[in-house]
């Protein structure tokens, strides 16, 4: 059963010299349980995505089905209740949590706003056990944010999103920020929490490797499109669209024993105000085409599960 | 220090009570030497506030025209003014007034200015460019004029002159707040507890207010000094507080006459504003270090 | 650049319609009756009936405040009770000193002020940063009425070696702009000692270094430009503060500006002066504003692009 | 190896941080050398004394809060520490240049690029005012950004396009040494390769000497022939590329390989290393790592361990290091617990 | 575009030249270059600016002074006020009511015009529809004038008035030039034209007024050839100026000052009797005063003795005043008695009156340094026989309003004789006709001091008319609306080499006969 169903989603922002294009007509589902990996570079419109689909920001134009009901027809009230449903962590743990309040006091606060309990010894019984799944100690309660290093500062975030029991949350590059040992700590727990309360992840990242290892199926974003979706064995093996071959071939391994071949992109990405018609990706790409210039290519199931917006999918020289 | 998550469950929940960060704000403050210097001279002049009666040796108001403007002796620290009262006496019992015009007037700014700052910062729109324009207007007419026009309008007193000194710092505080909400209004975790369901008036409560009150803090100390000044500034004209009420101001100007025959007269009224002012400027700096935002991270 | 201004311009519209609203509802609740300061001696109840009917002062609210605008798009800022002169050359005569003199306060407090600021950033918690920031905060901290009598005393009196009132040379404007100007001084130094610190701990500053770049040219190149652009919009600021500091110094030092005009018209319920004073001190605060601003794109070219 | 082709080598550097919460031991008796022409990848998490170390090198550590407490380090013989600034001066940048991490705010916003590079030429060089200009902008062009862009300010470039004039900067005086600090941390994948690829075409055309400070072992990987691995102020392993990435001895080295998701096998566990960075102002006692580590022993916990030569070339600081005679790829050590 | 280079210091003169550079015009007036005063130059420090130039605009003591050297009365004060002729060479009285004035001929105005009996005519007529003025002129019949020629003006009373001449000398009745005034109009208030020994020059306001010689004029001719009257508000500046040689006569010079200007041998310093009284006045009108008793015991309950000492330096500032008339007036009632200090006397009165334990009055003043002391030694006195004095000052436009509605319990004034007539002042002050006018504070309504008044008004024999005055004295003596505090001394100081200076009781001094000793 789709959890989640996003049809042609627009987001335009009003700027001095014109009319910004976000997030530019994307589409795509989320079934229960799984994780959907979105990657792409800075300033694809990801982030964006992330808060329309949760309606932190009002869409411009297009449908969010969650659970079959379109979010963006619902009133204030009915919204409000909705919201236990969908939770989100942020990348900077700095930024996240209020610094003038303690972590007892940062992951009490969305049960007090949706006044799930009466008795305060309730409430005070049910944090100290969220802060045991996210492996905080107990003694932490009464840190401020500051005291806390940037792990277990996005603990406090993470213990935060499942106080309400979601069903669905999106993770804005959640682990970016982190060193690479606290990094896989908080990724195992993630897919620990995921296992445990069936949880179904909208995982937002411009690191690849990172997105591969956590996600069920990808999608990768150029400059406010879709360019690539497929289940994350085939995107990383096969993958069809220029865009997504180059960013490939541009993450550095940490592996010498593997040679690959090197495509380096040229010039720098195009700027997202009042965009051109055709391919976004036309300037940069090998293998462009005229057409590419002129008609956008639709995103167009290639083979079984594997969606490539592109006029000549898979070209290899 | 094992990492597991220990199971053993806690014997003593721990209390949960919710440990201020004054501590630290104090520790950072009482480094600072010259904040020191200024909290000194601000609770000297707090307790000549409070403790007037005990303190000054004379009745201030009570008149000895037998012997006018004594100069310093043993009986008169300060020496006697015009009407042969003594400057000591009337310096401790100015202070209250003065404390008095500095927290009331700054609590009359800080409360209409934050209110109106909040709702500018956090609804933006028409309504915030009509108060903001609102105070353009008031900012672009001098303090002092804004206040005479005002004293001139409810009438001399002590009332009027804080009402006026209040109304004439609001522009101050409103700005200052509209900016630092603005900011706070993008940060990440008021979207996070707006994805929480939380109402827009739950999120100022709660969350923006309490992060904006270090700037505010702050104004408010400089502002306490500067309404001193202005208090002295309306006394000067003659629009000040009413005789005989000591006020240090009032003393300034009646002795100015006397400059050059009697000038103790002058100078230690004057030496008290200058005193109480630059406690407050010193007080402010120590709070801006000490309140410095690089405490969140 | 152009359009930047006179968009400016025309946003100067709105706020001066809201100064005339103000002034002259100030003025309108004042109680006191400017007919009866004018007759003085011969106010008679008859006599002062008839001088109000002729001064129009029994008209309703509206009636007044719309005469009053119609008369000032007309250029005519109506005529001074007292003295029966065109408020138009009062302020003409009155108000260029109180500019010279706010000006020269500016400058006084800008150099003593970035001076400060500067050297007390450069030498943080030396001796001398402690010691500026002490006498800067006296001058703030010192009623500016006392200080210039004081002044006058050591200066005029007893050293001799500036006039001690009057406003006809450059000699007698040093004194006042010294008061006005030590006021604001603490402020501008604080605001440059902050904002110097703050860019000295910026990377491009240690990229300076790492070229190898002697020390003070790392600061005057580098950190003081910068640190320039906050401390711009400051001055502008303290430019309204010495038009209102110069109230009380103009009555000190004797000197026929706009500062000590108001505070006389205010008392005397001089109406037409007190509204044609407010509106022209608002008028050229929001003029030095913009100067400011401009000033402000030209040292910052991030901003200068903005307006291209 | 042999002393003369040293080109720096830094002897038992000890640096510290005097702060209001107690002294900040950030290096701790560091030993690290560069050859001529050979680029150095130092690699350590957040904390690990990478840019401390460097900032010594280049004597701009701001002195009030840090105390260099012992140590030499040897530019070609010379120690460092002991030269005045007005020596220092004439080695920054000519000598010995530096790259910071983000290109956003290591460019003057004030004054125009060309300007900028222009300062770091006449410098050191000896001429008008014009003929730096004209080398200025063909350093511009050696980075790939036309001429003509020289009087742009640096809001009108892109991150990629910034880190480019640093570079650019940097290398104007054609330095022996180039010290990067985490170059392409801000830059996104696609620039990052762009960058990457023309820091590698500029260390051969220019044959300088690098440092590379990283904490992502992929660059280590593309760009760096030696790879010294720190961890809480000192190198707990030092070998060439081969010696870290095949024949890793130290616990701390092979957990960062082990909790990085590796992209080209299909599911790999990550084995995460447990526990919290190491806080510099209390340092556990004896290795530093025993906290963290998993195969510890009451001697971890009280004694130093001693650097040991397991190959030549490659130094390990655990007491568990296995002096190997034969290169052996994948050797699990199985180690007493 | 060539790049400007911008450095720290072009930064700094942009700011200087931008903001200094818009203060070009103004402020250059004022005679001559001020950098060494050229000797021929008297610079007069003033502490009030006149509200205006026209002899009808409202009269400050130094609008007074700078009209009595621009203009010329018919008849005028000398300084023992006696009356002397001015234009007019003599006058007669041919019946009670008519006046017939001989003018002196040759007498030039500043704009070239001569001196013609239709001038006077214009300057007596317009007095009548300027509010301002028309008190001054309400005793004269508007339409009894004629001109029979161009030297002789007659005038008609409307009914018998003893002081009549003595009005004819007040400055509102200063002989300007009809041409003048018809051809300026409005603008007249802003350059004079009269047949003073000074001639207007220039008036910027707020800073000096600058007056010069002229040179045809009917009397001997000035010596100094120009007078700069300087505005100087601050008394403090004002002594300061004059001792550092800013300026060379500096008036109403506080009591604290005196003595040192006195001392210092740069300056020298004149005193002379003002033509004022300070007192304080008790509103009659309101109920709590309405009783003589009342009134006399706050008389006996006010240590007026050392409340002089205080605020005049025991004696050095001003007169003890046992009656309103001013020592210099005739008809001044010498053996009257200051109530002496007697608080155990006040309060039996207080309770004799009904007020036992006293009750609360309020004080409106002006609140400056005098006024306010004055204020807290009285409320000090009176607590001492249970009466409050609640201090209320107001700013200078309310406090007349208060007044001249006689709103006000108790007020404190400084009131001069500016006509110099001893019966026009008893009667601007206690004539119960005279309530709402600016110099009746007390409100009495006294029939038998009223009658005693207004017989002296018409009585035209010297003798009797002082004889009256005596009279009138003893009985408001008796009735007690005020309290005299003191006759003030009006103090000048100048700088030694400054001679001929002699002040006039009522302030029209005249400048015409002052020059600079060469040292």
């Amino acid at each position: 059963m789709k959890l989640l169903e996003v049809k042609n989603l627009k987001k335009y922002f009003a700027t001095k010299n014109g009319l910004l294009h976000a997030v530019d007509g994307v589409s795509l589902e989320i079934k229960k349980g799984e994780t959907l990996g979105l990657v792409g570079e800075s300033g694809c419109g990801k982030s964006t995505i992330g808060r329309l689909v949760i309606r932190l920001l009002e869409a411009t134009e297009g449908e969010i089905l969650f659970e079959g009901k379109d979010l963006a027809k619902l009133n204030k009230e009915e919204m409000r209740r909705m919201r236990c449903k969908m939770q989100i962590i942020f990348q900077d743990p700095y930024a996240s949590l209020d610094p003038r309040k303690n972590v007892f006091e940062s992951i009490a606060e969305p049960l007090r706003v949706q006044k799930v309990y009466s008795d305060k010894k309730e409430l005070e019984r049910h944090i100290y056990e969220l802060m045991e799944t996210v492996g905080l100690a107990q003694r932490l309660a009464n840190s401020y944010p500051h005291e806390l290093d940037g792990g277990r500062r996005q603990r406090v975030g993470v213990a935060r999103a499942i106080a309400l029991d979601p069903v669905f949350m999106v993770l804005d590059e959640p682990v970016s920020a982190l060193d690479v040992s606290i990094q896989a700590q908080i990724l195992n727990l993630l897919q620990q929490l995921q296992k445990e309360f069936d949880l179904t992840y909208l995982f937002i990242s411009h690191d690849l490797s990172v997105v591969k290892h956590i996600s069920d199926r990808v999608a990768v974003m150029y400059l406010g499109k879709l360019v690539e979706v497929s289940n994350y064995k085939a995107i990383f093996k096969d993958p069809l669209h220029p865009y997504t071959q180059a960013l490939l071939s541009a993450v550095p391994v940490p592996r010498i024993d593997v040679q690959r071949e090197k495509i380096i992109l040229e010039g720098d990405v195009p700027s997202p105000i009042n965009p051109k018609p055709g391919c976004r990706f036309a300037g940069r790409c090998r293998y462009c085409e005229e057409v590419c210039k002129t008609e956008t290519p639709p995103l167009r199931e290639i083979s079984q599960d594997h969606f490539v917006a592109c006029h000549f999918p898979g070209n290899r020289v | 220090m094992n990492n597991t998550t220990n199971t053993a469950t806690s014997q003593t929940l721990p209390v949960y009570k919710k440990r201020g960060q004054g501590a630290e704000i104090w520790r950072r403050f009482r480094q600072n030497k010259n904040a020191m210097v200024g909290m000194c001279i601000f609770l000297v002049l707090v307790s000549f506030a409070l403790f007037a009666e005990f303190i000054a040796p004379y009745d201030p108001i009570e008149q000895d025209l037998l012997n006018i403007m004594q100069t310093p002796s043993r009986q008169h620290i300060l020496g006697t003014d015009e009407l042969g009262r003594d400057i000591f006496s009337r310096i401790v019992y100015g202070s209250r007034i003065s404390m008095t015009v500095g927290l009331i007037a700054v609590g009359i700014a800080f409360v209409a200015g934050s209110a109106l700052g909040v709702i500018c910062g956090y609804y933006g729109g028409i309504l915030d460019n009509v108060i903001m324009r609102f105070v353009d207007i008031l900012m672009s007419i001098p303090a002092i004029l804004l206040n005479i026009s005002i004293v001139a309008a409810l009438g001399t007193g002590l009332q009027n002159v804080m009402i006026a000194i209040g109304i004439s710092n609001v522009p101050r505080f409103c700005r200052i707040i509209r900016a630092s909400v603005m900011s706070l209004r993008e940060q990440e975790f008021v979207e996070a507890s707006r994805a929480a369901g939380a109402k827009d008036l739950y999120i100022v409560m709660r969350h923006i207010i309490p992060n904006c009150l270090a700037p505010l803090i702050i104004q408010a100390t400089v502002s306490i000094g500067s309404s001193i000044l202005q208090c002295a500034s309306l006394s000067f004209i003659g629009l000040g507080i009413v005789p005989p009420t000591p006020e240090w101001g009032a003393m300034l100007s009646t002795g100015r006459d006397f400059l050059r025959k009697a000038p103790h007269l002058t100078t230690f009224p004057g030496l008290a504003i200058m005193a109480a002012v630059y406690a407050m400027n010193l007080m402010g700096d120590g709070l801006r270090d000490a309140l410095d935002p690089k405490l969140k991270n | 650049m152009i359009k930047y201004i006179l968009r400016r311009i025309l946003m100067m519209i709105p706020v001066m319609l809201g100064v005339t609203i103000i002034v002259f509802t100030m003025m309108y609740i004042t109680p006191g009756d400017p007919a009866e300061i004018i007759l003085e001696d011969g106010a008679t109840p008859e006599a002062v009936a008839e001088l109000r009917e002729e001064m129009g002062l029994d008209d309703p609210y509206l009636v007044r405040y719309f005469r009053f605008v119609s008369d000032l798009l007309h250029g005519d800022l109506g005529t001074c009770y007292a003295i029966g002169q065109p408020v138009f050359d009062r302020l003409v005569q009155t108000f260029p000193n109180t500019m010279k003199l706010a000006a020269l306060a500016v400058l006084v407090s800008t150099t003593l002020g970035l001076l400060m600021g500067i050297i007390s950033a450069a030498k943080q918690y030396s001796v001398f940063d402690n010691v500026a920031m002490a006498l800067a905060m006296m001058g703030n901290a010192m009623p500016n009425f006392w200080q210039g009598l004081l002044l006058m005393l050591l200066f005029s009196l007893w050293l001799g070696w500036l006039p001690a009132s009057g406003f006809s040379s450059f000699k007698h404007m040093i004194l006042p702009a010294v008061t006005m100007g030590t006021s604001s001084a603490a402020i501008i130094a604080r605001m440059t000692r902050s904002s110097m610190l703050e860019v000295i701990r910026a990377d491009y500053i240690s990229t300076a270094r790492a070229k190898g770049q002697v020390e003070y040219r790392v600061i005057l190149r580098h950190a003081l430009k910068n640190a320039l652009i906050p401390v711009v919009t400051i001055i502008g600021i303290q430019f309204g503060r010495q038009l209102g500091g110069a109230v009380l110094t103009e009555s000190i030092f004797a000197i026929p500006g706009v500062g000590k005009m108001m505070v006389d018209a205010i008392k005397a319920r001089n109406f037409p002066v007190v509204q044609g004073g407010v509106l022209m001190i608002a008028l050229s605060l929001s003029i030095v504003n913009l100067l400011v601003d401009i000033l402000y794109a030209y040292i910052d070219p991030r901003i200068k692009s903005q307006y291209k | 190896m042999s002393q003369q082709e040293k080109l720096l080598e830094i002897k038992n550097l000890t640096v510290h941080y005097a702060t209001v919460d107690g002294t900040v031991r950030a290096v701790e008796n560091l030993n690290l050398s560069v050859d001529a022409g050979q680029t150095l990848g130092l690699v350590g998490e957040t904390g690990a004394g990478k840019t401390t170390t460097v900032k010594t090198i280049m004597r701009i550590l701001p002195v009030p809060p840090s105390i260099i407490k012992n140590g030499e380090i040897l530019y070609k013989g010379e120690d460092l520490l002991k030269k005045s600034q007005k020596e220092m001066r004439s080695i920054r940048g000519e000598k010995i240049s530096m790259i910071f991490q983000d290109p956003m705010t290591s460019l003057n916003p004030v004054l125009t690029v060309g300007d900028q590079i222009k300062e770091a030429i006449e410098l050191h060089t000896k001429v008008n005012k014009r003929k730096a200009f004209e080398l200025a902008g063909d350093m511009l062009e050696t980075v790939g950004i036309k001429r003509d862009r020289a009087n742009d300010y640096p809001h009108q470039f892109s991150g990629g396009m910034k880190q480019r004039v640093v570079i650019a900067m940097a290398l104007a005086c054609n330095p022996e040494l180039l010290i990067a600090d985490e170059p392409t941390t801000a830059l996104d994948v696609t620039i990052q390769a762009q960058v990457l690829e023309l820091m590698k075409r500029l260390k051969v055309q220019y044959n300088t000497s690098m440092i590379m400070i990283t904490h992502d072992l992929g660059i280590v990987a593309e760009i760096c022939d030696y790879v010294a691995i720190m961890y809480a102020g000192e190198v707990v392993e030092y070998g060439t590329r081969e010696d870290v990435f095949l024949r890793a001895q130290h616990p701390y080295t092979k957990g960062l390989f082990t909790c990085i998701p590796d992209m080209y096998s299909d599911d790999n566990r990550l084995i995460p290393i447990r526990g919290l960075m190491p806080d510099p102002s209390n340092l556990p006692s004896g290795c530093k790592f025993h906290t963290r580590c998993d195969y510890k022993c009451e001697r971890c916990e009280k004694e130093e361990p001693s650097v040991v030569e397991v190959s030549s070339g490659h130094y390990v600081k655990c007491f568990f290091a296995l002096p190997q005679n034969v290169a052996s790829s994948k050797v699990s050590v199985k180690m007493p617990v | 575009m060539k790049r400007k280079k911008m450095s720290l210091v072009s930064l700094l003169l942009v700011i200087a030249l931008l903001l200094g550079g818009c203060g070009g015009t103004g402020g250059e007036t004022g005679s001559g270059g001020e950098s060494e005063p050229v000797r021929d130059t008297l610079i007069v420090g003033m502490d009030r600016e006149p509200a205006g130039l026209d002899p009808t605009s409202t009269h400050v003591t130094t609008a007074v002074m700078i009209f009595n050297n621009i203009y010329d009365t018919l008849l005028s004060f000398d300084n023992e006020m006696k009356i002397q002729p001015r234009l007019a060479i003599s006058y007669e009285q041919l019946d009670d009511v008519t006046y017939k004035f001989h003018l002196r001929k040759g007498v030039k105005f500043h704009n070239g015009e001569e001196l013609k009996s239709s001038d006077v005519l214009f300057s007596f007529k317009r007095l009548y529809d300027i509010p301002a003025a028309k008190g001054q002129v309400s005793m004269i019949d508007p339409n009894g004038f004629e001109c029979p020629d161009d030297y002789t003006f007659v005038l008609k009373t409307t009914e018998p008035w003893s002081a009549l001449p003595a009005q004819i000398c007040s400055s509102y009745l200063n002989i300007v030039s009809e041409k003048a005034v018809t051809e300026a109009g409005e603008d007249f208030n802003r350059n004079p034209v009269g047949t003073g020994p000074f001639q207007f020059v220039s008036w910027t306001a707020g800073d000096s007024i600058v007056v010069e010689r002229f040179e045809d004029y009917w009397d001997e001719k000035a010596l100094l050839k120009t007078i700069n009257f300087r505005i100087i508000t601050e008394a403090t500046s004002r002594v300061i100026d004059l001792e550092s040689g800013g300026i060379d006569i500096a008036l109403a010079v506080g009591v604290t000052d005196i003595e040192r200007l006195r001392e210092n041998a740069a300056t020298d310093l004149i005193q002379f009797n003002h033509t004022g009284i300070r007192y304080g006045a008790f509103n009659c009108s309101k109920e709590v005063f309405a009783d003589k008793r009342v009134r006399q015991a706050l008389n006996y309950a006010t240590n007026v003795e050392i409340i002089r000492d205080v605020l005049y330096d025991k004696g050095i500032g001003a007169m003890p005043a046992t009656t309103s008339v001013i020592p210099i007036l005739s008809g001044r009632n010498t053996d009257l008695v200051q109530y002496d200090y007697d608080p155990e006397k006040a309060k039996a009165l207080l309770a004799e009156a009904g007020y036992p334990d006293g009750f609360s009055v309020e004080y409106n003043f002006l609140s400056n340094t005098k006024n306010t002391r004055l204020g807290e030694m009285l409320q000090a006195q009176w607590a001492e026989v249970g009466v409050e004095l609640v201090m209320a000052p107001l700013e200078s436009a309310t406090l007349t309003a208060t007044l001249n509605a006689g709103e006000h319990d108790f007020c404190t004034a400084n009131s001069t004789y500016a006509l110099g007539d001893t019966i026009e002042g008893l009667y601007s002050f206690y004539h119960s006709s005279m309530h709402g006018t600016s110099r009746c504070r007390a409100y009495l309504s006294n029939p038998e001091i009223d009658a005693l008044l207004d017989e002296a008004r018409v009585e035209k024999n010297e003798d009797k008319r002082e004889q009256l005055a005596y009279e009138i004295q003893a009985l408001v003596h008796e009735e007690a609306p005020w309290i005299y505090i003191a006759y003030e001394y009006y103090n000048v100081g100048l700088l030694a080499d400054v001679q001929g200076f002699k002040p006039a009781p009522n302030s029209a001094h005249d400048f015409s006969c002052v020059y600079i000793a060469e040292k």
